[in-house]
């Protein structure tokens, strides 16, 4: 049950709403104040395009810790998270800056313990987007062939069945269900549905496979234009309905916005140096406020 | 044209490009296997299927892109599908001919390490992970590796299997059930090594112009077999060459 | 491998293709002599909406035999080819005529053996579809939660293992994996790209599931462009095209025909009877030329 | 307005859409169960989500759909899914509130026959079969059955089980771990019957106007329970039935 119930619940409003199929739509700060706990397991996702960075850095500035942390490609919000110390343990499929090298602060934490030790728990793409896949459909697993022969077996949870019908041997893996995940979008309509386009990457899944879900959005519409390649979300699995525009910056929001390149270069040398990374982060997360 | 002298990544480059001149499909992620993948397309092979890992499958970038998600990916692709559908309905099943891979480790058997230097635990350097690259590896109908050339990256021994290649040699990828024919090239700056068809371990085949056998020999960190002709590559030729650098400096 | 490489050589062509990563056009008679052959697994689907009519008559007319239909909806379209005997064996999960009540000829073949006896495996909707995205994965089988407590369990073609996670008990369902899938579209460009829209069904899985692939279409447009809600299927795993205006009805081709609903509710009175479905069918299928 | 005499159709049908007044989405296939869904969306619940088994999710038909598939349900539907995703990410998860079923038959524990009737090698009656009716009534919400009321449908025992409602009683749903609750409500022309909440068993617990007890326990195929109070439904005001009957005229 999310969407409209919980949302009454957890943000007031009026006294006797018996049916409210909508998203609420609320301040960024308020939302993340709301609907997300220390200690939750969160999910911010959004492959390459539409990550949602305006929310992650309002998890910074209210100091949320003990997260663990899902996401297949961490990229630079998640080495941030994790160069502040609000991750205890991650879940992910590839922790590089995408055509840049590595991401410092995630390899700090996991080489030097810096600023803090982190658990890993870490797949392939294909697991991942399968554990996704098996959350959303609200299952305890899904079925993939995949893991088999690699290292990977020994350090992660992965399972063997064999086909009932064949006799091969498929991989299993447990299925994810964040306690909330977080997506940036192009546009929501004043009822709280999401459309998104563009690369989609594992979105839908996340959304679907939470306990709690926060949209952030470039623009508020009237209505919503579908468009090609778009992925509709009805209000009704949303809880919460944020306005950030620029809000998956230095990442893009198609069409609206576009990746700034640089930065993703520049995030090498900022992050390699803790001292500059810190000073960046009080700089450009913590001494700034929340957008709309 | 720059009249620079030929580097050794360019000829690399060139000779992965050549490599998908009759290929339908490629999977590639970004770097040098994204730029000899839009090279190919420009000089042989008009009709390539470029398909990235972010979803976009037949992108026609005119940029090199950075991230495997750039927005021209997704303007200029026919379709783009979600992550879940990537894996499930076109790579695992095999529908995509080429998966080009680097790797911070090979060894003999193609076999690929991108997940940690030294102990798991107590990592000497904790690299990205595995990606896409284990399924692309199973599924793809063949892979072609692009790595660097030297001791430090062609070992003995992985300090971690990401990505099967070969296993322990013949037989292997049957065994574990895997659909495409695995590594059949790795590209290097200074030549091309390729299973051999009986043990599956990786042979020295063909070196660039200009490079002795000793030196790549000298190069590899396992006693590495050399193919009974070894071949030097062609040269790019100047059409090639002033196409590598004008895609580059766009 | 489809596309290209095969219907070079099912169909001739240029001497020497080596890529050819599109798939051909052709008239439609020339493609189901090509494609689909005597004693085939045949998928034609299309969920109430793009239901393949032009290619299902033309199975008939070139006198197909001993066909494995497969379909989650037989509908009125395989109520016609069991109708005149050219089905050795069902494979289904609602056989009836929608909004108005049963298909004759369906029943009369699984009641009374008329014009032959046909075998039957029947499964849930969902079980269908999860076993169509087996076969488009190419696994050997597919996950769900399903059939338990049903007398489907005792009938039909399902096991059940244990989530090797939390130990709870899921059905497995084989894969599908169709010698020839066909459906219909709204257009096609010169390449044999295909796009379809409005209620895309289990179309794409269906496509990618099997062995060999035919596409009928409204129309051939210069250059495809992307709807909302577009599926867009390339011409490399498609191995023909064919021009079939109208080749839905009397289902329809959204924004293109409209649905025929007076005809499926006069295919009640049309199939209850043999002899007048069978004088139908000479008139109306067997009298008449393949469209293009 | 037609002035026409109620009929019995219309009492189960207001019944049933009124069952829907507070429902936030509701999963229905075609017929009487998509009228009532209609007409609740209308009168009582404008927000209430029509969900078919084609794919269509917030469809606003204006006009009653002859099959679930009808391009009106497609064009103005919120989003339309594939068949795959509306079974694995909607329907089984129990994103649906209420699913409503129809059936041949229909035992007291409120489980579905929608297979055959006779012996299912050499059937009576082939009737279409399962459909989404086992997922529906596994993961929806609650269930909410219609059907006739009549000896030849509300029978001792099923001729073939399709779909589990209750089981065979108490526990026998949590045994099979399904989440929704099950059916909630057989409504018919003639009355509603819902399952004890101790036992499961369906009881008589209330009728349409006019309508007798003795009748409805007389043409039920088993011994009907028959609840203390039995109320009397409040037959369909001017307004609900007008706008039925305006609906249906479309």
């Amino acid at each position: 049950m999310r969407g409209g119930a919980r949302i009454r619940r957890l943000f007031g409003g009026r006294a006797c709403v018996l049916i409210a199929n909508m998203a609420e739509i609320v301040p960024l700060r308020e939302a993340v104040a709301e609907l997300v706990r220390d200690g939750d397991a969160v999910a911010l996702e959004g492959f390459t395009h539409l990550i949602p960075f305006a929310a992650g850095h309002e998890l910074i500035r209210q100091g949320r810790s003990e997260l663990e942390l899902i996401r297949m490609t961490p990229d630079i919000l998640y080495d941030q998270l994790i160069g502040v110390g609000a991750c205890r343990r991650l879940v992910f499929s590839y922790g590089g800056n995408p055509g840049v090298g590595s991401l410092h602060r995630f390899r700090d934490a996991i080489e030097n313990g810096w600023p803090r030790a982190i658990e890993i728990e870490e797949h392939s793409h294909a697991g991942m987007a399968n554990r996704y896949a098996a959350g959303a459909a609200h299952l305890p697993c899904g079925l993939l062939r995949g893991y088999r022969g690699t290292d990977l077996v020994a350090h992660t949870r992965v399972a063997f069945i064999q086909c009932p019908f064949t006799g091969e041997e498929l991989a299993v893996v447990p299925a994810l269900a964040p306690d909330v995940t977080v997506i940036h979008a192009q546009e929501a309509d004043r009822d709280g549905n999401v459309q998104l386009w563009g690369i989609p990457g594992v979105q839908k899944e996340a959304v679907l496979a939470a306990d709690r879900v926060l949209v952030t959005v470039e623009r508020i519409v009237d209505r919503i234009e579908p468009r090609p390649g778009g992925v509709l979300i009805p209000g009704w699995v949303i809880d919460a309905v944020a306005l950030a525009p620029g809000g998956s910056q230095p990442s893009y929001s198609l069409d609206i916005t576009e990746r700034d390149n640089d930065f993703y270069m520049r995030w090498d040398a900022i992050s390699r140096d803790r001292d500059a990374f810190t000073s960046w982060i009080d700089t450009h997360v913590r001494g700034k406020t929340a957008v709309a | 044209m720059s009249t620079a002298a030929l580097s050794a990544a360019e000829a690399q480059t060139v000779t992965a490009a050549r490599r998908l001149a009759r290929a339908r499909s490629v999977f590639i992620g970004v770097g040098r296997p994204s730029t000899a993948a839009i090279l190919a397309r420009a000089l042989y092979n008009p009709r390539l299927v470029l398909v990235y890992e972010s979803g976009t499958i037949g992108a026609k970038p005119f940029h090199i892109p950075l991230s495997i998600g750039d927005g021209e990916l997704a303007h200029t692709s026919d379709l783009i599908v979600s992550v879940p559908e990537m894996f499930n309905y076109w790579i695992t099943p095999g529908r995509i001919d080429v998966g080009c891979l680097g790797a911070a480790q090979v060894d003999r058997f193609a076999n690929l390490n991108s997940t940690v230097i030294g102990d798991y635990a107590r990592p000497k350097t904790r690299l990205p992970g595995a990606g896409g690259a284990p399924e692309i590896a199973a599924g793809c109908g063949e892979v072609v590796v692009i790595v660097a050339h030297d001791r430090r990256t062609l070992v003995q021994r992985l300090d971690f299997v990401t990505t099967v290649g070969h296993g322990d040699g013949a037989g292997a990828r049957e065994r574990l059930g895997f659909r495409g024919a695995g590594p059949t090239a790795v590209i290097t700056e200074l030549g091309v090594l390729e299973p051999d068809p009986q043990t599956r371990e990786l042979r020295l085949t063909s070196v660039h112009h200009g490079v002795e056998v000793g030196d790549a020999v000298a190069a590899t960190g396992w006693e590495l077999r050399v193919a009974e002709h070894v071949e030097v590559i062609e040269p790019p030729s100047v059409d090639e060459l002033a196409a590598l650098r004008e895609l580059s400096s766009r």
